[in-house]
């Protein structure tokens, strides 16, 4: 009787990001105010209320660049956007999916190596100990990235001040963390 | 129960749903043909007997629809039918008549394609629970045919 | 034994596409009660409505239903060929098999079913319709306005010279409302002032036009042709009769420190004050709460230096009664108060400002006598920024509509700006001009292009105040959406038009209906953009959405045509569907039992008592009684009454069970 | 009644002296905080940032502990755990379905009734009260609170305090003898979690920060998250570079002022953790007139009369 209804239409960009976030591309009216007030936006490939004219596109040439943007690498979430978005689009919501997308298609950029390594190097001692070890976290990274004598100046005065714990804390449900990590990289998400 | 058409009646205002449903028509939004509709100058005017008569008489859900709170053409009467909905709805849970079949809602002059949703979604639900044959065991119903009867 | 005929319409295909309507008339023949039965391609045409009234006159029908379209369409159409055929106009119903059938259903055999089980209901619905005479009620011949803005002035006018008698109730102390306030207006930059003064004092002037300024509307009774209206005139502590408008108490009074509502903030005014040098009338009023004689029981400087003494410490308020036949509301709009965007930090620093505010600054008779110097410091801005959509299409902080005359004004602000201070850059941050209007576009065109107004097309994210600049973060979206950072003298929000607070108490005083915006409810938004749902009640400028002024005069005089064309009946004829209280006589007996429910839920105060009396004249019963003049035909009594002794013609009791019965019953 | 207490990895790291000074200020006012046994990490922005599932699962596991405890109150002094903690228990209760399914990895159980705290918070429920009266050493500096991001966004989930200007730190500093200054980066961002990966963008955000309060004569800043301070003391020399100037203002922890303002000492407090070195001079006590820039907040109706 609703025919219309059950047509199936093959799936938009913004309707599997709907889908997927539930937020709603199309509510964006390309306004700025997102670009205005982020505090990233001048170091941004594409700000984001371009970010957002760019998903409305359903262009994959489009989506493509996003997916391979430093952009996504650069939010940090600061959530300056949603608070001032005049229709609420969750953006900072939207990057998290994106950046998981990029990760999982192997799009990411080769510039945001650093901002990737710091992350993997992060949950990984998480991953370890079950907290997050400042020292070895470093060390992993400098690895991953071989950015060996960044900040080499200041870990000594860390250490004068206290500040750095040479020996990590591992808790004792260090085992349910690992669970943890296994289960949700089963749940086929981003691998880590 | 694959073949069971249920019977809805449609309780609406004239003003609002009762005109809303036209624009149904005038937009050609198809919806399934097993609501009618009764149409009344105001869900103020709608009484709760009338609710139990249609059931009596082999309904298998009613819808009740009226304008928006605050869009009432008469100002006010839908307030009173929503109150009046509120207090019945407690007694005949309490009678035992199965206030899931009845479906109260709003729907404006302008929403159209809001009354082929009611509808659907309350033939889908009334096929899925199917036929109201409960209503004529419930005791109430007899005490309901001789107040009737006492009537005419 | 009912004599019915059936009428079942093709409407050309719309019906019988879907509808076997030869089939509906065969069966419908089969009904108890039915007489005749027939099916044709168009009912509501000339030929059709012949062929009804003849099969009225040759088969004695004495109930007919027609088949066809909603009853919302044509059922006027064929109660008139009813009664001319001589046969009661209420003895005939109509089943919307078009609207709710034919049209919302596939070609199969069920939508047929369907239309003849409506034909069906209708049928018996039919034989229980009563014969009914429509009622008549006299019109009083004087329009009551409601508010004395541009599109009250206009409309007060049109009407009074059409000949009919006018009351303006202005809540302020004088009229003129926003208008007044304009320093220019778009699209031709002529003044605002010079424009609205003349008219103004042909309000105060007009034979036929009564003003009770300071007042407000508190009651509203009765329907169209016959409202009782209650005016509250608050007392302004003087005599005007005596006065003389010398204005020597206002320049005398002590108290002189209170923020001046005409000036919106950005200049003084006495207790004692006429709100502008034009106002209408040009007398003035105590401020009782910011008096020192109310406040601590001494001063009465004015008083004492009121050469005619007409000053009246101890006046009251007064209630008048006005008799109306027919209410425009012309309450206009309010603007948004600004401090709802705290990252623009209205409020906090004096020189963002909002667009009313710049119009005073802009005003040849506003605080700064039409310079363009900022609040905080007097300073003559070089950088200014005008933000567009200041609250408007924010459904997150603001509202979610657009407020139509901001992109406008804006553009004349940067304009008049630019006019006066000639070294300055005028900045518009704005997300689309909509400049729909005789000579708009042209207007902001000429705003760019001649005066050089820089406009960025983006949302301002946040202002702040840094060493006397504020400092504006925007973005320019068409250069890729880049950082935007003006460093600006002072910035104006061009904040929403939102309905008048009062809206809607005044909308529940007069019973009109109102939006979710609080905007009162036109009729029909194409059709009737002047009339409510309540007859007799119709709207004038921006109490029923932003207008221009353009925009609200015309809807003025569309207004004052429809309260003239009702003034020019004698005698109003309204549809008798109305409630009634059963009686028999004699003694006069009901099986109302004077629980008086009814008149508690009667939205129209149209339930009486009435006093049944012995025959020696006491009292022995009080039953409900409908006023035939005042009731509406809601029938939320009839739901309620607990005997059934109310009902209401058209949707009776027995009407409306039968219908279900023969419904579900087939 | 028990309060639990969750201080998070950079507390027990990088951000010691913000657990000393907490624990140090409660103990004033005899307030017992009990660590909850076997804490994880919350997993901050690198979780959310790439795997949404693990971002719920690690706040909830923390939940799920203090749950166990019988702790109704969490007090989670770092702004970014917080605010993971917040937006976790936000989602978890807004969706069922994904609730079900977290609860099946962290394996425990999980009702989302524990209140989380920050550090403002916590302080106006069980201190603020006793404040005013255990203040023997005002804090008499001019003092710009920063609240940077993640304390009070999202509004819509953790409701804390305005969004634009917002005033709770400001009024403890009030309470604690301070004068709290009017800016405008009260909730701009420091740069969070990039201070290791992009020291450059950080060096920028912090420092615009930072110029802003001391162009308002600011003498100290104030803050309640172990990232924003990390990126505004021990970024300072990169800030410096970048602003082509010295600021010298020292960043405290709110615990910190409030501590100093009750009497405590420096060391007690970690003051001398610091990487920008904390130096206070000594000031004579003024009546508590307000600063010229503050009074412009005094009366934001001001214009609408």
């Amino acid at each position: 009787m609703s025919a219309s209804h059950d047509q199936h239409h093959p799936m938009t960009l913004s309707g599997e990001l709907r889908m997927d976030t539930g937020v709603i591309i199309n509510k964006c009216y390309q306004c700025g105010k997102c670009s205005a007030g982020c505090p990233l936006s001048s170091e941004m490939d594409y700000p984001p209320s371009l970010v957002m004219r760019m998903l409305q596109t359903d262009d994959p040439k489009n989506y493509d660049k996003l997916l391979k943007s430093m952009t996504i690498w650069l939010c940090v979430s600061c959530e300056m956007c949603l608070t001032r978005c005049p229709m609420e689009i969750d953006i900072p919501r939207l990057m998290d999916n994106l950046r998981q997308k990029s990760v999982r298609a192997k799009k990411t950029n080769p510039q945001a190596k650093k901002i990737i390594a710091f992350h993997k190097s992060f949950l990984d001692s998480i991953n370890y100990t079950g907290r997050l070890y400042e020292m070895g976290m470093v060390v992993d990274y400098k690895m991953r990235t071989g950015a060996m004598t960044q900040d080499v100046m200041i870990a000594p005065k860390m250490f004068v001040k206290g500040k750095l714990n040479p020996i990590p804390e591992i808790i004792k449900g260090r085992k349910k963390i690992a669970e943890i990590f296994n289960r949700v990289q089963n749940n086929k998400e981003v691998k880590l | 129960m694959q073949d069971f058409e249920p019977k809805i009646v449609a309780f609406v205002c004239n003003w609002c749903t009762y005109a809303g449903a036209d624009l149904t028509g005038t937009s050609r939004t198809k919806y399934a043909a097993n609501v009618k509709i009764i149409r009344f100058p105001c869900t103020g005017r709608i009484d709760f007997m009338i609710l139990m008569k249609a059931f009596e008489n082999g309904a298998d859900g009613i819808i009740v629809s009226g304008c928006h709170p605050n869009d009432c053409h008469y100002s006010t009467g839908n307030f009173h039918a929503r109150r009046r909905w509120i207090v019945f709805r407690n007694l005949m849970n309490f009678t035992g008549i199965d206030t899931e079949r009845i479906l109260f809602s709003w729907v404006s002059a302008a929403e159209g394609f809001k009354w082929a949703d009611v509808v659907n979604n309350t033939v889908a639900k009334i096929r899925e629970m199917g036929p109201y044959e409960n209503y004529n065991k419930i005791a109430v119903s007899t005490l309901l045919k001789e107040e009737v009867s006492n009537h005419e | 034994m009912s004599r019915i005929g059936v009428f079942v319409c093709h409407c050309g295909e719309n019906i019988s596409a879907t509808v076997n309507c030869e089939k509906v008339a065969q069966i419908s023949k089969e009904l108890k009660g039915v007489e005749f039965s027939t099916d044709y391609k168009y009912m509501c045409s000339d030929p059709g409505q012949t062929m009804l009234k003849e099969a009225i006159k040759e088969h004695k029908l004495d109930g007919v239903v027609v088949a066809a379209c909603s009853p919302r369409m044509h059922e006027p159409t064929f109660r008139k060929a009813c009664s001319e055929a001589g046969l009661n106009p209420y003895l005939c119903e109509m089943s919307n098999i078009r609207e709710h059938c034919s049209w919302v259903h596939p070609k199969d055999d069920l939508t047929t079913e369907k239309a003849e089980d409506l034909v069906r209901v209708m049928v018996e619905k039919v034989k229980k319709n009563k014969a009914l005479n429509s009622i008549k009620v006299p019109v009083t011949k004087t329009a009551l306005v409601i508010g004395g803005g541009v599109a009250g002035i206009q409309a007060a006018l049109d009407i009074a010279n059409c000949g009919h008698k006018v009351v303006m109730v202005e809540k302020q102390p004088s009229i003129g409302g926003h208008m007044s306030q304009l320093s220019e207006t778009f699209p031709t930059l002529d003044c605002s002032q010079c424009i609205l003064t003349p008219r103004m004092v042909e309000i105060a002037q007009h034979p036929n036009i009564t003003l009770y300024t300071y007042a407000e509307v508190e009651k509203v009774d009765g329907f169209i042709g016959n409202f009782k209206i209650t005016v509250r005139k608050k007392s302004k502590s003087l005599d005007e009769h005596l006065c003389t408008g010398c204005g020597l108490c206002t320049t005398k009074c002590p108290q002189k420190k209170i923020p001046n509502e005409f000036e919106r903030g950005l200049g003084f005014r006495p207790a004692i004050y006429v709100p502008f040098p034009q106002a209408v009338p040009n007398k003035p009023v105590i401020d009782r709460e910011n008096c020192t004689y109310y406040i601590k029981g001494k001063c009465k400087v004015c008083e004492i230096v009121c050469p005619t003494k007409a000053i009246r410490f101890d006046q009251e308020d007064e209630l008048v009664e006005i008799e109306a036949g027919a209410i425009v509301l012309a309450t206009g709009f309010d603007v948004l108060k600004s401090d709802f965007f705290p990252e623009y930090g209205y409020g906090k620093y004096k020189d963002v400002i909002d667009g009313l505010q710049f119009e005073r600054l802009a005003s040849a008779s506003g605080p700064t006598m039409g310079e363009i110097r900022r609040p905080s410091d007097g300073q003559i801005p070089k950088k200014i920024v005008f933000v567009a959509c200041a609250g408007s299409r924010d459904p997150a902080k603001g509202i979610e509509y657009c407020s139509k005359i901001c992109c406008m004004y804006t553009a004349k602000h940067a304009m008049l700006y630019k006019h006066k201070v000639h070294d300055g850059t005028p900045y518009v941050f704005y997300m689309d001009i909509r400049a729909g209007g005789k000579m708009y576009e042209e207007f902001v065109r000429r705003a760019i292009v001649e005066d050089e107004t820089q406009y960025i097309r983006g949302r301002v994210s946040t202002i702040y105040e840094k060493n006397g600049k504020l400092i504006v973060k925007g973005a320019d979206t068409l250069m890729g959406a880049e950082p935007v950072e003006i460093e600006a003298d002072m910035v104006v929000l061009a904040t929403a038009g939102v309905a008048n607070h009062g809206a809607e108490a005044l909308a529940q005083t007069v019973h009109v209906s109102y939006d979710a915006y609080k905007f009162f409810a036109e009729a029909h938004p194409k059709l009737k953009p002047v009339e409510t749902n309540t007859a007799g009640i119709f709207l004038a400028g921006a109490c029923q959405a932003p207008k221009d002024i353009p925009e609200s005069v015309a809807a003025a005089s569309g207004a004052a045509v429809k309260v003239a064309a009702l003034f020019s009946n004698d005698e109003l004829t309204r549809e008798p569907l109305i409630a009634v209280v059963n009686r028999q006589a004699p003694p006069v007996f009901s099986s109302c039992v004077g629980c008086f429910l009814c008149q508690s839920v009667c939205p129209y105060q149209a339930i009486e008592r009435e006093e049944i009396k012995n025959r020696n004249g006491e009292v022995i019963k009080t039953l409900a009684k409908v006023n035939e003049g005042l009731c509406q035909g809601c029938g939320t009594c009839v739901a309620l009454c607990r005997t059934k002794a109310i009902d209401i013609h058209g949707y009776s009791n027995q009407q409306v069970y039968t219908e279900v019965m023969a419904l579900l019953n087939d | 009644m028990k309060i639990g207490f969750y201080p998070g990895c950079s507390m027990k790291g990088g951000a010691r002296e913000y657990q000393e000074s907490v624990v140090a200020l409660a103990k004033v006012f005899d307030i017992e905080l009990v660590e909850i046994p076997d804490w994880n990490c919350c997993g901050a922005t690198a979780a959310h940032n790439l795997n949404k599932e693990l971002s719920l699962s690690l706040p909830a596991r923390i939940m799920a502990l203090a749950e166990k405890e019988g702790i109704t109150d969490i007090v989670v002094p770092c702004a970014a755990c917080y605010n993971r903690l917040s937006v976790t228990k936000h989602e978890l209760a807004e969706d069922a379905s994904l609730c079900s399914k977290v609860t099946g990895i962290i394996d425990l159980k999980y009702s989302g009734k524990t209140n989380i705290l920050n550090i403002i918070q916590f302080i106006d429920k069980y201190i603020t009260d006793k404040l005013e009266e255990k203040v023997v050493k005002p804090f008499n500096y001019n003092t710009a609170c920063y609240y940077g991001c993640l304390l009070v966004r999202p509004h819509a989930i953790l409701n804390f305090d305005r969004v634009e200007d917002p005033q709770s730190m400001d009024v403890l500093v009030k309470k604690s003898g301070g004068n709290a200054i009017d800016w405008a980066f009260k909730t701009e961002c420091c740069g969070a979690g990039m201070s290791v990966s992009r020291t450059d963008t950080v060096a920028r955000l912090s420092g615009d920060i930072l110029k802003d309060a001391s162009d308002r004569k600011a003498e100290v800043m104030v803050v309640a998250c172990p990232m924003c301070h990390s990126n505004l003391d021990m970024r300072r020399p990169e800030i410096n570079k970048y602003l082509d100037e010295k600021i010298s203002m020292p960043v405290l922890y709110i615990s910190q002022v409030l501590g100093l303002a009750v009497g405590l000492d420096a060391k007690t407090l970690g003051l001398n953790r610091h990487m920008t070195e904390v130096i206070l001079p000594d000031k004579p006590v003024k009546n508590a007139e307000p600063a010229e820039v503050s009074k412009k907040v005094a009366n934001p109706e001001k214009m609408e009369a």
